[in-house]
């Protein structure tokens, strides 16, 4: 259907969100992404059943984890979508590509977290 | 043998190579692929039609790399899944005698003057060659040499000349040919083939309008045939893609369509049936038209009745409609004038209030419909097959679609009826099955094996990477220039070889890669293009052949995930599709080789559901040599097909269902199991054991392949009065007064239909196909039961496609009325002051309403889906939006359902009348013969692995696993995971508290690498 | 909607029209005569719907109306119709029935010429004496009056003083057939299945 | 060549000048007209309108008089031709139901242009003509019911027509191609709705001049009088001046092969064609 949503959002294939283990979540922040989103099937629906369920339960607990590191919890997210939904799929992509600017910069990248700081008060002041 | 290399000739030849046959294709022109490759895209997902093709290719390629096309271009001798279709182009039958099993062929093969043993496609020839004649594949709007290649990519690869009508042999070619395949004096060949039975799909010819002087074609310009302006949108076209008008080359900005050009007419052509493909397709055009000229170009479509009646087709025409802005014109234009001054054109139409209206367009494209062709006929006579005098396309029965008049040959695809890309692969199929049937003993008897060559060892070797990307036909457009990508993607890591080819997927540039994997001896394969759904197993299968483990491949979806995608953004495009690049590089370096496991094919068939659809598979799979069981959860077998007890036509429903049910019960290989369900499953492709519950407590059943027919049912009407009276009733309901000839029929002074109860509302915005057709056929019976019986049909949109469309000529001329309404002004249905019913409609034409009084008020209710949540959760088996079961791909894989081994049959695939049904269970027996005629299957790869050390036996994978997989295994105390068992859903991996278990080719380190490449970007 | 009057269809006169072989059950509203009839701008009910209307058997609506009148038979509506209905046949046939019936015609100047070139053609003995028609008609259109205010009468008398002068308007009267007694049976014949042809419509109805 | 003749009641009076011509260019390429013996009036538009067996009975007697002659029958005027045809139809269908009556040997109804566009014929116009009518643009208006409906008339060419251009370019003179050249002009309307002929007829005019006409050539008499005869009226309803000389396509004929009467004919135009032929040199 080709529906446009923004091109900051890289995408990983695995076999079910089941398999994305936390560690892969924070590597991604640690390779300087600001916002991580895992896509998994409608619940009830996942091809290994309960695959989407266990993805859910850790996202959930890596928000927590967050908000004690200081650490927007809003920049890890977890959807369920059927494959087919394609709108929805585009609407989620430009939701966390919103949240990423609103964020700013993660602050794993020290530097771009601080010019980006800067910036943010430049603006509210003027 | 198969006449005719169209896209339903090709999946024939494909279902009987596959099925264990030899075929031999025989094509009159000079490269197969019908008219689906002169199609810039393809309904209802607008791949690019050459897509559809590509997505064969791999088929197609097989029968393009057998010995007609010469595997020595590609020196991989041995290549290709087998070599079982022979193809023979430039060539046509000319005479058959014998009968089934045993028919001697004489076919005529004009010289190619190229032997395409040895061409090698490089296209010296055509640079050189002085003599410019028309291009047929491009209807004439372009020239071409008269030495060419037929069109890009063309299946086989290689060139041909046409000597008629000005090559004089100036012998340029013949120099300029390095590999020396030029031979100007190759000579007309005839030869005689011995076969057991002939599949005959000679395909059309679309319909020349210059019949129609008010359409002023071809005098004026740009007034263009369908077709004409699919080759307008192709990238091989006249203009390269752009969507330009013939007479300046300017951009069209406002562009009609007209319908029914050639098709529900008695006056200028005597095609009074409907072409079944014409409304869709121009659909499909205006879409695409916006799609090249930006969102501003106006489409307006001219119609009678928009006949969307397939799968998911009534949601691309409410989304054209609603979301994309293209008009729809409820008008059938006659006639329209050039503006003087102008090359445009003007219309004068009628509004639906009644007022003339004429508008000016820059374009004028005519929906020509399908008709037999001239050679088709003439095929026709040759094969003595009888033609329908009234529609002349192959005169068949709806109980046997795909067989004709005579024994032993087959028909499919449009000479059989006006059909479109999914109907007619599935009616390929169908005729494969019926030829399968017919020559089950020969199965496997004339069978080439096929060798691959040995795996060489790259353990332990450092990733050499190569990096192979395709521009999809040009459908990247300039968002993503892969150039660029080809240059940056040198620089990473690993990579030391680099190539990219306008299609990928195609014979050539498969030969290609072969080639740069040898030369290059590359141990890592990345492919930068489209969705590794689509082409993922052909480029694997392409890196097996070049000696390399399957496993170490990669695809990056730079198609789908970047070019189509952030078509605003060009540069974050570029920037984006490199990431994406990085990423699979960097995953595919840490890719090891894995083996696959082989089992035995179980040969047999479950077939659930004991209905029409359901018999017809069993028996088709039964008569073809195979097991089959088959489970009906009621007392009987019939299914809805019992209650068909009404036919205008003459059909003798209930005739042919008893002796298909006697057939069925009574046939050695097909066991029976009624009051029977499926209740649970497991195992795999080959392997698969389902118990069912059946009255003499549950049955353990061993099969191969499972064909799913479960179904429907008639929708509850919960409007129009339904159930508070008896004289308000549903299709099958009045059918079974009309059989059982109750006083309240032929008492009856008036009867109404209305259409469309349940189905096209917002609740399931489907179409369900079969009532139009059916509420025309009961209507008739009335009127032929009591002609001085008032009939009225209501109806939103008359979907009475293909040859249907007599019946409801027939019916207009034995005076049944049908007055349309739209969804915003229903029938209001309601007690008369005389009790008795009164309906009262708008007529849209006269803008005023009328009154109804009828005796009788029949109710078209929808179709809904049976048993398909129960059996997609017990299978595992996808279901769509509207409960229907999914199928794996609607153009290429119709039949087959989203589980690899099992395949879909009747109303539980979507709605559709008896004849598609027994057509489609046909095509579902004949694709399961392709896995069943398999002695081995291949199983395993991605699995879950426990490394023993690290075990700590904490049980965690074990409550974890869905399936139940993992267990310990006290000898090693440590967990096991069953390979054969294991889903490969990694579920385990991360919750295992140790990170003992790693998951094979989705290892953490294999994702995090290619994570950290992609946000490096 | 409810303000416009509900139709009760009957069949009646879609059979009558079937008898005739000029059935209209085929159509399927594609509406092609409308958009190709050059004549709809003087039309109160287009085409299509004359023959909607005479399916659905609303006959007082198909007779009274003055599209069957106002229509000049050039068949093109006929020629396209992709269910072959004579549609120009049809409207022929309803002008006949609603003269037959005695219906009021809302076109008068119409129908009074052709019954007007009618009678010049059975008084001048089975050719037609133009002048004698243009004489006959003035008398009996009903128009004349309306003509003198408007000053149409000056223009037809000069056009038709044009026409003398060259020598195109003759008062003689066409010279007697030898079948004349031919001629008195076929009028006589169809007197007998018109009735109404021969009565006099009062002057301005 | 003998062919019978149908001149039609109008040829008698209104249009005796069409007659005119007829005789002189038929004579002057050896086509010698035999009129129909005791023909009667077809009942042209009038009778197929109110009354069905007039409609039938009338072009019947003519067609029946015909038989007896036995010879081709040629037709100018378009009404009759068709009302003709309608009969040879109708007794067509009769016979088909009574085939034991099927004793009459039916003759070829021709319209006038359809035989003078013969190829023996145009030849034969083409040996004599002796000026050319170059330069002259001219857009060929056929009407209805020369060429409609096609189950009556049984013309292949019923939608676009092209015999009269054929004729034009034969006899040297420029025919325009133009989307109205079967298009109605009113008709038997003219005297009961003098206003419709003129919304039609204007609606002609301005495609013919926007097509680049000079003139008009018609085949018909009733279409002349009805482009003919109003274009004086229309100029002033519409306020511009039409200048559009509307001539039969015998009479150009006549002009070609240089007879002498031809001057004669053209006086009795109301629109005087004779300014635009001077123009043209032609005269």
């Amino acid at each position: 259907m080709r529906l446009q949503y923004p091109p900051e959002i890289k995408i990983i294939m695995v076999p079910c969100t089941g398999r994305v283990d936390i560690i892969h979540l924070l590597k991604a922040f640690e390779g300087g992404a600001d916002a991580v989103m895992v896509v998994g099937c409608l619940e009830g629906d996942c091809h290994y059943l309960t695959g989407n369920i266990r993805a859910k339960k850790r996202v959930g607990k890596l928000k927590e984890d967050f908000v004690q590191m200081g650490f927007e919890p809003e920049r890890v997210e977890m959807f369920n979508l059927s494959s087919s939904d394609g709108p929805k799929f585009a609407a989620i992509a430009t939701e966390m590509a919103e949240r990423a600017f609103k964020l700013g910069p993660s602050k794993v990248k020290r530097q771009a977290r601080q010019a980006w700081e800067k910036s943010q008060a430049a603006t509210s002041a003027a | 043998m198969v006449v005719g290399g169209g896209i339903a000739g090709v999946q024939a030849s494909l279902d009987l190579a596959n099925a264990g046959f030899f075929v031999h294709l025989v094509e009159k022109k000079p490269a197969i692929g019908g008219v689906v490759v002169q199609l810039d895209r393809s309904y209802p997902t607008n791949e690019s039609a050459m897509c559809v093709v590509c997505m064969m290719s791999p088929n197609l390629m097989e029968c393009g790399r057998n010995k007609a096309a010469g595997g020595l271009n590609y020196e991989v001798g041995a290549c290709g899944r087998h070599k079982n279709i022979e193809i023979y182009t430039l060539a046509e039958v000319t005479k058959v005698e014998g009968g089934p099993g045993n028919f001697t062929v004489t076919v005529e093969k004009a010289p190619r003057y190229v032997d395409p043993l040895k061409c090698i496609s490089c296209g010296a020839c055509t640079e050189v060659c002085p003599v410019s004649i028309p291009d047929a594949f491009n209807l004439r709007m372009k020239k071409t040499k008269a030495i060419s290649l037929p069109y890009a990519r063309a299946i086989p690869s290689a060139y041909v000349l046409f000597k008629q009508p000005e090559c004089d042999e100036c012998r340029k070619c013949v120099e300029a040919c390095e590999a020396g395949a030029v031979d100007l004096g190759m000579k007309p060949e005839s030869m005689i083939l011995n076969v057991g039975a002939i599949v005959a799909a000679p395909g059309f010819e679309v319909y020349d309008p210059s019949h129609y002087d008010g359409y002023h074609y071809p005098a004026h310009p740009n007034v263009v045939t369908s077709l004409e302006f699919e080759r307008i949108l192709s990238e091989g076209g006249p203009y390269g893609g752009r969507l330009l008008r013939p007479s300046d080359q300017q951009e069209p900005k406002k562009i009609a369509w007209l319908q029914c050009v050639g098709s529900r007419d008695m006056n200028h052509c005597n095609n009074s049936y409907c072409s079944d493909v014409c409304c869709m397709y121009a659909i499909k055009q205006a879409e695409v038209a916006k799609e090249h000229g930006g969102a501003e170009v106006d489409t307006a479509i001219f119609f009678m009745d928009m006949r969307t009646h397939g799968k998911d087709y009534e949601r691309y025409f409410n989304r054209a409609k609603n979301d994309l802005g293209v008009r729809f014109i409820r008008f059938r234009v006659h006639s329209f004038d050039p503006v003087h001054g102008t090359d445009d054109l003007a219309i004068r139409y009628l509004t639906e209030q009644g007022e003339i209206k004429t508008e000016q367009f820059d374009m004028v494209v005519l929906s020509v419909g399908l008709e037999t062709s001239a050679d088709g006929l003439e095929l026709a006579k040759t094969l003595g097959v009888e033609v329908n005098p009234k529609t002349r396309f192959a005169q068949t029965s709806p109980f046997t679609p795909v067989a004709t008049n005579k024994p032993g040959v087959f028909v499919c695809g449009v000479f059989q009826a006006p059909k479109d890309i999914p109907t007619s692969t599935m009616e390929a199929s169908a005729a494969a099955a019926a030829v399968g049937e017919l020559l089950a003993p020969a199965r496997g008897t004339a069978m080439l094996g096929t060798e691959l060559p040995p795996e060489s060892d790259v353990s332990g070797q450092a990733p050499r990477v190569g990096v192979f990307f395709c521009s999809c036909g040009g459908t990247m457009g300039e968002a993503v220039d892969v150039k660029g990508l080809a240059a940056a993607a040198a620089s990473y890591p690993g990579v030391v070889y680099t190539d990219q080819d306008a299609v990928a997927c195609s014979a050539d540039a498969q030969g290609d890669m072969l080639k740069a994997i040898k030369e290059h001896n590359l141990n890592r394969v990345v492919v930068a293009g489209c969705s590794p759904r689509i082409f993922g197993p052909l480029f694997r299968q392409t890196v097996q052949q070049a000696g390399l483990n399957p496993y170490l491949f990669e695809m990056a979806n730079i198609r789908d995930q970047a070019a189509w995608v952030h078509l605003e953004e060009p540069e974050e495009a570029m920037a984006k599709a490199a990431a994406l690049v990085r990423g699979a590089v960097a995953r595919v370096a840490n890719l090891e080789p894995l083996q696959k496991m082989v089992f035995p094919m179980a040969k047999a068939a479950l077939v659930v559901g004991g209905g029409a659809a359901g018999m017809e598979a069993a028996r088709s799979i039964a008569d073809m040599g195979f097991q089959a069981y088959l489970v009906e959860q009621s007392d009987k077998l019939g299914g809805q097909a019992r209650n068909l007890v009404v036919s205008s036509r003459g059909y003798d429903y209930q005739g042919y269902l008893d002796g298909l049910i006697k057939k069925v019960e009574s046939h050695p290989k097909i066991e029976v199991l009624l009051n029977s369900s499926v209740v649970d499953t497991s195992g795999f492709l080959g392997n698969f054991k389902t118990t069912v519950q059946t009255p003499k407590g549950e049955r353990l059943v061993e099969h191969g392949v499972g064909i799913m027919a479960t179904g429907g049912q008639p929708f509850k009407p919960d409007e129009y009065l339904y159930g508070q009276r008896d004289d308000v009733l549903t299709l099958f309901e009045l059918d079974k007064l009309i059989a059982d000839k109750s006083p309240k029929v032929s008492g009856a002074q008036q009867a109404v239909f209305i259409q469309c109860v349940g189905s096209r509302e917002p609740e399931r915005p489907y179409c369900s196909r079969l009532c139009c057709t059916h509420s025309v056929e009961s209507a008739l019976a009335l009127k032929k039961l009591n002609p001085a019986m008032d009939v009225v049909v209501l109806y939103r949109e008359m979907r009475t496609y293909g040859d249907k469309e007599l019946l409801f000529k027939e019916a207009r001329e034995n005076g049944v009325m049908f007055i349309r309404f739209d969804l915003g002004g229903k029938p209001r249905v309601e007690k008369g002051g005389d009790g008795k019913l009164q309906v009262t409609i708008t007529d849209l034409i006269l803008g005023r309403p009328v009154v109804l009084n009828p005796d009788l008020l029949t109710l078209a209710s929808a179709v809904l889906p049976v048993g398909t949540r129960e059996m997609g959760a017990i299978f595992d088996l996808e279901v769509d939006l509207d409960g229907f079961f999914q199928e794996s791909h609607s153009k290429r894989r119709p039949v087959d359902a989203s589980l690899e081994g099992f395949f879909l049959a009747g109303l539980a695939h979507s709605p559709k009348p008896l004849d598609e049904s027994i057509a489609q269970a046909k095509a579902a027996a004949g694709r399961a013969a392709t896995y069943l005629a398999r002695e081995t299957v291949e199983i395993g790869g991605v699995v879950a692995v426990v490394d023993q050390d690290k075990c700590a036996v904490c049980l965690t994978c074990v409550r974890t696993c869905p399936f139940e997989v993992p267990i310990i295994d006290y000898t090693v105390d440590a967990a096991y995971i069953d390979p054969i068992k294991c889903q490969g859903c990694g579920v385990c991996v991360s919750e295992c508290p140790a990170k003992a278990i790693s998951m094979q080719n989705f290892t953490d380190a294999q994702i995090i690498v290619q994570e950290t490449a992609l946000a490096a970007g | 909607m409810d303000t416009v009057p509900a139709m009760e269809p009957s069949f009646e006169l879609a059979k009558q029209l079937q008898e005739v072989h000029l059935s209209v059950s085929p159509c399927y509203q594609c509406r092609k005569c409308s958009s190709g009839c050059p004549l709809t701008f003087a039309m109160d009910l287009l085409p299509d719907q004359v023959i909607r209307l005479a399916l659905l058997g609303q006959e007082d609506q198909v007779l009274g109306c003055s599209t069957i009148w106002v229509c000049s038979s050039c068949e093109t509506c006929t020629t396209r119709c992709p269910n072959d209905i004579d549609i120009a046949g049809v409207m022929d046939w309803l002008k006949e029935e609603a003269l037959r019936r005695g219906q009021a015609v809302p076109q008068p100047a119409v129908s009074r010429f052709h019954q007007a070139f009618l009678r010049s053609v059975r008084l001048g003995g089975g050719r037609l004496p133009e002048a004698m028609l243009l004489g006959l008609y003035t008398l009996r259109s009903g128009q004349t009056l309306k003509k003198l205010w408007s000053g149409e009468l000056f223009a037809d008398l000069r056009l038709g003083r044009q026409l003398r002068r060259r020598g195109r308007l003759s008062l003689r009267l066409p010279p007697r057939l030898k079948g004349a007694r031919e001629m008195r049976n076929i009028f006589k014949k169809a007197k007998l299945s018109a009735q109404s042809l021969e009565e006099e419509l009062p002057p301005g109805a | 060549m003998k062919v019978s003749y149908y001149p039609g009641c109008s040829l008698e009076g209104t249009a005796n000048d069409y007659a005119a011509s007829i005789e002189a260019v038929t004579r002057a390429v050896d086509v010698e007209l035999k009129e129909l013996e005791d023909w009667n009036c077809c009942g042209a538009s009038a009778a197929h309108s109110i009354s069905h067996s007039l409609a039938i009975d009338l072009p019947m007697r003519n067609l029946l008089i015909a038989y007896q002659a036995g010879l081709e029958v040629v037709v100018p005027c378009a009404l009759c031709f068709n009302r003709l045809k309608v009969a040879e139809k109708a007794l067509k269908g009769m016979e088909a139901h009574r085939p034991w009556q099927a004793s009459t040997h039916y003759v070829k109804i021709w319209d006038l242009l359809d035989y003078f566009t013969q190829p023996d014929l145009l030849k034969a116009v083409a040996e004599k003509i002796t000026t050319p009518l170059t330069g002259l643009k001219a857009v060929p208006y056929y009407g209805c019911l020369v060429t409609r409906p096609p189950e009556i008339t049984d013309r292949a060419d019923y939608e676009n027509p092209r015999n009269m251009e054929l004729l034009l370019r034969v006899l040297g003179a420029d025919p325009i191609d133009w989307s109205f050249k079967t298009d109605c002009c009113g008709a038997g309307l003219a005297v009961a709705r003098p206003d419709i002929i003129d919304t039609l007829v204007h609606c002609l005019y301005e495609r013919a001049l926007a097509a680049g006409a000079e003139c008009l050539v018609v085949s018909c008499q009733m279409c002349q009088a009805n482009l003919d005869l109003p274009q004086e009226r229309i100029s002033q309803n519409f306020g511009k001046q039409y200048y559009l000389p509307v001539l039969y396509f015998t009479e150009l004929i006549g002009l070609a092969l240089g007879l002498p009467e031809a001057p004669g004919w053209l006086d009795k135009h109301l629109v005087d064609p004779r300014p635009l032929l001077r123009e043209k040199g032609l005269l």
